[in-house]
């Protein structure tokens, strides 16, 4: 499979300064693998778009320990105890979007829209500084699509092609982020033929995606555990 | 707060719920809604990206991927789907959730709640909150009706941060259930060992009944 | 199934002066059966969202020809011969979209987003009089959101519930206006039991349907034609 | 216009194709591109909803749901997907498709092009060309150099409605293919029967060549 690579290879694409988004909510749905690599490569600084950064020492939380995170942008950090510290100490950027707002935010970079107008968060302390405008009686407030340079994600499934399905609500930001990034890396769980998924049922188109990497996590009862 | 105070508020807010609605219930006393349902045909839907979420598993049934907002591990009924972030919120923001139970901390004459910033905490968490308030059709908030110190939560105006220009329709506590139209405030129904008039006196707000 | 109507029972959801999103692409996903008899209901005076009006005298073609559409909105027209006279005459009101925008505009409709931002048609007579807006070096036309009072799609199979999934193109405009409109119904080739549909494959989920009605119209080889 | 001028052009586009491209053919002459793709490995998309997108059917294998963006019948190739309109076309306007083949009626000095109001008619038809024009990667049109009445599709300037701010990448005609950079219009491949000479003189327009 041309797309497939062990997750060290994928070293080199990684710069310093890069904006990378992060699929994932809480754990479920989070590429565990690529990030324990993202961990241990050189690069860093990275501005991340996640829903939040990782959870139970897992995940994002593993880059952060190792001092490459020094923005964030997403939801809710408030289950981050280490990083509200950095922040209270400066040493962390934090921007805060309602979550519906970042996942359109991140749709609309991928679908090449500009920008859009929510009605969520209209009269709070989230909206300030922002454009608020009336269309047809409601008052929206103007949010700024985003997009990535890299977009580290998982699925359940790809075929070779790099066509990918996802599991239950592990789904969340992932096919999103797939379409909002330079160069988009999914983990995977298992890889099939090339027929043997649906076309009706395919949520990812291959175009969208660029490297694949097989996860060295598996479920095991109420964890994620390393089994290869 | 004691458990008793939150099991009335939820076993209140389940009256409240009709065959057929679709509900979306927030982290804390709403997901103790889900107990009091009973026999009524609910759709639960949960902003991670689940329509027809059902009770939690048992041990043998655990998948870690299939969780809701509040990160528990959940099972799904007969005509769940799933679906992307996106297309959640949408189902939230385009008035497609028929109730929405939220926690609050605090409620004012209005009917604006503040129910996201934590007092004296960083301002760093949000999540699907604000979304729910300015999209379900209806909003009821469950909370206790008074903080520690015994101050009320019913304010003239928010000490904390708004969650939206969204006035909810029903704020229930574990002593009674109110209602907001314009600014006044109608308590529809007590039920705890408080009367209206101690409940008047103890909020200190205009309160009329129903 | 509580949501299963016979066609003629619906008459009574019309009302002059509604706007109706219509689903289908040519006559792909074009809900045949309920557009008939929209053309024999007494109501009129409708305003049709739809990407044209029918094709080879299907569909909207019908309701058209009994004298019911007196606004469209939609992208492409020209195949619609009786519909560009009317037009000439100043019998019908047309507004012209670039397909992409129609569809995002449709789905922003339903997703509870006021506006948006598309890099489409800019510099064309498409945006005359229409707010154009800079965002990070791009220039973007302003597009509102579009919403309907009926929607008329058409799907492949409900289950009891009312949870919907398409076949192949006949997908298209169909999930879109299923969010976006305050009724929703639709036609369907075959109705199944609830849990026969997996539900990761549920493209448009229960709570979207209002009414379900079975198609009277069936393929054959190179048609649709009626069979019941 | 002759057949003959068509396949020319077709095939001409079909050399630029690369292996892996993501393709959207427009109607017209840009459909027949397809009979010259050969053994490259090409994606066909077709902005109503199919990504690997086959050749027609045979007679007993038409599903008239399964169509292109021409109404016309279609297969599909293994590892082919579907998806509603919105997504297409976030995928269209978003730069995720590498080539769209797109037919013109005027292309101007800078390679904008006039390719949807049909002269002296209504315009009451744009489709997904405006889109396609904005977000495809790459841009090139097809048409015969030449109207009817003998004068050139290449101008100054447009005298038919733009379809957008975007410059087009290449311009390929029955005689020769145009790339443009900045102001400056290039011939960078002759294969018809006009010399670069005789272009430049019926053109009418400063010509370079590659």
């Amino acid at each position: 499979m041309e797309k497939l690579r062990n997750v060290e290879e994928l070293a080199s694409l990684f710069k310093d300064n890069m904006r990378l988004l992060v699929g994932g909510f809480g754990i479920s749905g989070t590429p565990l693998t690529l990030l324990d690599a993202l961990a241990k490569f050189e690069a860093g600084n990275y501005e991340i778009v996640s829903n939040n950064l990782g959870d139970d020492g897992k995940g994002l939380h593993k880059v952060f320990e190792a001092g490459k995170i020094t923005k964030a942008i997403g939801s809710f950090f408030t289950i981050n105890k280490e990083a509200v510290i950095a922040w209270s100490k400066g040493e962390l950027d934090i921007s805060l979007l309602p979550q519906g707002t970042l996942a359109e935010a991140i749709r609309c970079g991928g679908a090449g829209i500009g920008g859009f107008y929510t009605p969520t968060a209209v009269g709070t302390r989230l909206a300030e500084g922002k454009e608020i405008r009336e269309i047809d009686g409601v008052r929206y407030l103007f949010e700024k699509a985003i997009k990535g340079d890299i977009a580290l994600i998982k699925a359940s499934k790809a075929d070779k092609a790099g066509n990918l399905v996802y599991h239950t609500t592990a789904r969340n930001f992932n096919p999103l982020m797939a379409t909002a990034a330079e160069t988009v890396i999914v983990e995977v769980d298992e890889i099939v033929e090339i027929g043997e998924l649906n076309p009706e049922e395919i949520v990812t188109p291959h175009i969208y995606v660029d490297y694949v990497i097989e996860s060295k996590y598996t479920k095991q009862g109420g964890a994620y555990v390393e089994f290869r | 707060m004691n458990l008793d105070s939150r099991e009335i508020i939820a076993k209140r807010i389940a009256q409240e719920l009709k065959d057929g609605d679709v509900v979306n219930l927030g982290i804390g006393i709403p997901t103790l809604v889900s107990k009091y349902i009973g026999d009524k045909k609910v759709y639960l839907q949960t902003e991670n990206g689940l329509l027809g979420m059902g009770p939690p598993p048992n041990e043998d049934e655990v998948d870690i991927d299939l969780i809701d907002a509040g990160k528990a591990t959940v099972t799904i009924m007969p005509g769940a789907s799933f679906f992307d972030s996106a297309f959640s919120f949408g189902m939230i923001r385009g008035n497609h959730i028929d109730v929405a139970v939220l926690g609050t901390l605090e409620v004012d004459r209005y009917g604006e709640i503040a129910n996201w910033s934590v007092p004296n905490q960083p301002i760093l968490g949000v999540g699907g909150a604000m979304d729910l308030v300015a999209g379900a059709k209806k909003v009821i908030v469950a909370s206790t009706l008074f903080t520690k110190d015994g101050s009320p939560k019913l304010v003239e105006s928010l000490t904390l941060d708004s969650s939206g220009e969204r006035r909810v329709e029903q704020f229930v506590t574990e002593y009674a259930s109110f209602t907001f139209q314009e600014s006044d405030i109608f308590i529809d129904d007590i039920y705890g060992d408080l009367s209206f008039e101690e409940l008047k006196e103890r909020i200190g707000l205009p309160l009329k009944q129903k």
